[in-house]
C-alpha cells in the first residue's frame, strides 16, 4: 500500500540540508504552508533559496524565516512594503533578491514542471526588468525569453489530501500551489485533513498524487485564523 | 472643481458595462467596485485565481480561504470562478479581460506608463502590472493629475520605469478623461470649473481638444468627500 | 443579464466563413462537439483548416465534414488509420495535414491562449518532425521552437453550461476542450445541460465563462451514445 | 522456447512495482495491464487525462464519458485523478511518470527508437509517443525480437524514422531481456532453449551478455496461449 502520510511537519522536512531551494505555494495566507516553514525553521537549514510570491509579511512562517538569517536569496514577484524582515536585510544586502513579474513567474515554474526548455512572454519587454535577457520580435511583437525554475523542494498546502498524495484545495489556496506541486525534486504538503485514499472525488483531485511525495496533516498555523481586527474585512 | 478619489472611481465606474471582465489595481482603481451598477453583471477578475469577487464580507461571512488580490477577505458573486495561478496569469496576458484599471506614477503622451516602482523606493515590488498591462486589450489609468508638488504625471516621456510601453487606452485623473490615440493624448472631458487650456497647464504633454470636448457629468458628492452612491 | 445562449446549433455555427479555421476539442468521443461540426456540415463553409488531435473517424462528425470536401488542412497529431475519409482525401492530395506531436499540439495551443509567443520543447528533437524547425540547446538538451496556434473558431463540448458561459466537463471529456477554450477569436460550447448562473460551484467551473462566447444545449449526438457492438467493453 | 504477445506482457509486468506510474502503448504494453499484481498499487496513466485507469467496465458499468488513450471504456481505480491535456502532457514531458511501456519498430543500439511510422506507410500519425519518450525516465519497449519476415528489430542504428534518441532503457522481447546502457545493449535474460549466441544471431546490434545472464523465469502458459494468470 502506497503511504506518503508522515506523522508531523518535523519530519516531513528534515532531509532538507543547507543550501537547498524552496518553493512555497500560498499568495496572501490562502494556501500557504506556513506550518511546514516553521518546521524548516526549527530544522535550522541555512543559505535557502525561497521562490514564492511574496518575501514574507509580519513575524511567521516566511517572515521569521528571513528574520533569522536563513534566507540567502529570495526569488518573488511582490515583496510587499510589509515585508519587513526581507527589506532590513535586502537593504543591508544580505539578502539578494530575482525581481520577476508575477505570471513570468508561475509561466517559468510551469515550464519547469511541464519539462519544457524556456519560453517568450511579452510581460517586461522595454522595461528595466528586461536588463540582461534575450529578446526576439515574433509576428511583430517583442517576447522575453525565459527560462525554467526548478527548486529542491516544495511546499504546499491544501485543504485535504491522501495518502496517495493527492490534493483538494478550498476557495483561492489553490493559487502557486497547484503548478509549484510540478517542478520540485521532492514535494511536500500541509494538509488540514487526510482523508482516505478514494475520499477526493476524481474530478476533483487538484494535484495528482504523482507530484506529492510526502502529506502531513497538521491544524491550520493559529496566523492563519485570524479575522480582521475590528469589524469588516482586511 | 476637482474629483476626490472616490470620485474618480465612481466616474471611471460609468464606463463599465454589462459583460465587462475588469481587475482593477490597488489605490483608486479598487474603489470602482464601490460604484458599479449592480442592475449590470460585471466580472472582476482577481490575480489569485477568482472571476467574479463580489463584496466584502460582513465579518460572519467570513471564508479564511477567500481572499482577493489586496489579500483582503472577499466574497463571491453568483456565477464566479475559481482557478489557479496558471489560468488567472493566461486571461491577463492572452487578452481575455476587456479592462485594467490601474493606478500610474506616470503616463506618456504614446501611452507608455509607469506604476510599480516609485523612483528612490529601494525595495522594487511588480506584482501582476506587467502582465495586465501587456494583456489587457483596455489600460485605464486613474490617478491625480499632477503629484503632491504639482508635478505633472502626464508627460511626454516617462522618468520612472516603465510598466508597459504603448498600452494605455484612456486616463482619468481628477480634472480630465484623456484618450492616448494615435494622433496623441485627446482630452474628452473636463472638470466643470476648469477648461481644457487650464487642463493643458498642468500636463507636460501636449493635449489634443475634441471637438466635441465637454464638462464631466458628476455629483456633487464626486468632488465633496460625501458619501457618493453608486 | 448576459446572456450567451443560442437556441440551436445552426445559430451557434451561422457567422462561420469559407477559410475559417477551427479548433475541435475532444479525444475519441469523449467531449466531442459533434452536433455542432454536424450544424457545420449543414452551414456548408468550405476551405476550413480543423486543429483536433484526430482527423475524423467514421461517418459522422469530423469524419463526414472532411467526407464532404469541406477541409483543405487538418492540423493534429493523430490520423487514425480509422480515419478513412481523410486517409483517401489525403492520398489523393486534397487535403494538407501539419503532424504535431499531442503535446506539442496542446502546448501550441496553450501558448496561443496564454499570450506567449513561443516555446521550447524536446519533443521531436533530432526526428523527422524537426524538420525547417528552429533548434536550440539548454543546459546541453536539444529542444524545438513551437509557434502557438490560434483559431477563428473554437467548438466546445462540455456536460454543464450557464449562460455566463461557464462550463463543467464529465469524466474525460474535458481533454483538449478546456485548453482550446483559450485560443479562439469565437468559442462555442455544445452543452447537455443549461443550468441557472451559479448552478455550477466556483470551484467546479472548469472552463470559466470569460473564454466563451455562445453556449448551445443539445442531445448528445447519437453516435456518441452507442455501447460496444458486443459483450465487454471497446 | 518464445514468448507470445501475452508472455511479454506478463514477464514486464513482473517488474512494475508498488508506486510505479505507467504508461502503456498500444499492442504488448496495454496487455500489461491484465498481468500486474493486484496486490500492489500500480497507478496507470491515459494520456486523454486520467491518472489511475481501472479495469474495464461491464457492459452494464459503462460509462459514456470514460474513455482511456485506446479510446475504448474503462474505469477507475481507487485514488484515480481526472485532469486535462495541459496536465496530462506536464506528467509525460515533465518526467513526472516513472515507466512507460511501448511498441517499437526498431531500437537501435544508443537507446534511439522508431514506432510512429511504419515505413511506406502514406498516413503518418504521431500521437503522444513523442512526449513520452522525451520525457518518461524508464522507457521499456515490449516487441517481437525479428520482424515476420524474421529481419532483426535490434539495431545498430534505427533505418524507420526515429520517435526519440538515446532514450530506451530496456528491451523485452519474445526471446530475451537486453538493458540499453552507457556500455552498450546487455543482454540479462533468455528464453529457455535459447542461449546468449542464438539471440546474438537474431540481433543485429552488438550484445553484451551479463556475467550474471539467465534463463528467463516464465510458466509455460506464457509460451503456448493458454490462458495466464497475473
Amino acid at each position: 500500500m502506497i503511504d506518503k502520510t508522515v506523522s508531523d511537519c518535523r519530519q516531513a522536512v528534515a532531509m532538507i540540508t543547507d543550501g537547498s531551494s524552496i518553493m512555497l505555494g500560498g499568495f496572501g495566507n490562502a494556501g500557504m504552508p506556513a506550518q511546514l516553514i516553521e518546521a524548516l525553521r526549527e530544522h535550522g537549514a541555512r543559505n535557502l533559496t525561497i521562490i514564492s510570491n511574496g518575501a514574507g509579511t509580519g513575524d511567521y512562517a516566511l517572515g521569521a524565516l528571513v528574520g533569522d538569517g536563513k534566507v540567502s536569496k529570495v526569488v518573488a514577484s511582490f515583496p510587499a512594503p510589509s515585508a519587513t524582515q526581507f527589506r532590513e536585510r535586502y537593504l543591508r544586502g544580505e539578502i539578494e533578491l530575482e525581481l520577476v513579474p508575477q505570471g513570468t513567474l508561475v509561466e517559468r515554474i510551469r515550464a519547469a514542471g511541464a519539462g519544457l526548455g524556456g519560453f517568450y512572454t511579452p510581460t517586461g519587454a522595454g522595461t528595466e526588468l528586461a536588463a540582461g535577457k534575450e529578446s526576439r520580435v515574433i509576428n511583430g511583437r517583442e517576447y522575453l525569453f525565459e527560462l525554467p525554475i526548478h527548486a529542491d523542494f516544495v511546499f504546499l498546502k491544501a485543504y485535504q489530501g491522501d495518502r496517495l498524495g493527492n490534493l483538494m484545495y478550498r476557495g483561492t489556496m489553490r493559487n502557486f500551489n497547484m503548478v509549484m506541486a510540478t517542478a520540485g525534486k521532492t514535494v511536500i504538503a500541509e494538509v488540514e485533513q487526510i482523508v482516505p485514499a478514494g475520499g477526493i472525488p476524481p474530478e476533483q483531485v487538484h494535484t495528482p498524487g504523482l507530484f506529492v511525495d510526502r502529506v502531513v496533516q497538521v491544524a491550520r498555523h493559529p496566523r492563519l485564523l485570524e479575522l480582521p481586527k475590528e469589524g469588516g474585512a482586511a | 472643481m476637482m474629483l476626490t478619489r472616490d470620485g474618480i472611481a465612481w466616474r471611471i465606474a460609468r464606463d463599465l458595462h454589462e459583460g465587462d471582465y475588469v481587475n482593477l489595481g490597488v489605490g483608486i482603481p479598487v474603489l470602482v467596485s464601490n460604484y458599479l451598477d449592480r442592475t449590470q453583471e460585471i466580472f472582476l477578475h482577481s490575480e489569485n485565481g477568482i472571476l467574479g469577487v463580489g463584496p466584502r464580507p460582513k465579518r460572519d461571512e467570513i471564508d479564511l480561504d477567500l481572499i482577493s488580490a489586496g489579500k483582503g477577505f472577499c466574497t463571491l458573486s453568483t456565477g464566479a470562478a475559481i482557478f489557479d495561478q496558471p489560468i488567472s496569469f493566461a486571461m491577463m496576458r492572452g487578452g481575455h479581460l476587456s479592462h485594467a484599471i490601474l493606478g500610474a506614477i506616470e503616463v506618456a503622451e504614446n501611452g507608455d506608463f509607469a506604476n510599480w516602482k516609485v523612483p528612490g523606493e529601494a525595495v522594487p515590488g511588480v506584482g501582476g502590472a506587467m502582465d495586465l498591462a501587456v494583456g489587457t486589450p483596455n489600460i485605464y489609468v486613474a490617478m491625480s493629475h499632477v503629484t503632491n508638488k504639482g508635478k505633472p504625471k502626464i508627460v511626454k516621456t516617462c522618468a520612472a520605469p516603465l510598466t508597459a510601453r504603448q498600452c494605455v487606452k484612456r486616463i482619468y485623473t481628477d480634472l480630465a478623461i484623456i484618450d492616448v490615440t494615435a494622433q496623441g493624448l485627446v482630452l474628452r472631458e473636463v472638470m466643470p470649473g476648469n477648461d481644457p487650456a487650464s487642463v493643458q497647464a498642468k500636463t507636460e504633454a501636449n493635449l489634443i481638444v475634441a471637438p466635441d470636448w465637454r464638462e464631466m457629468d458628476v455629483p456633487e458628492t464626486a468632488t465633496n468627500g460625501a458619501r457618493l452612491r453608486n
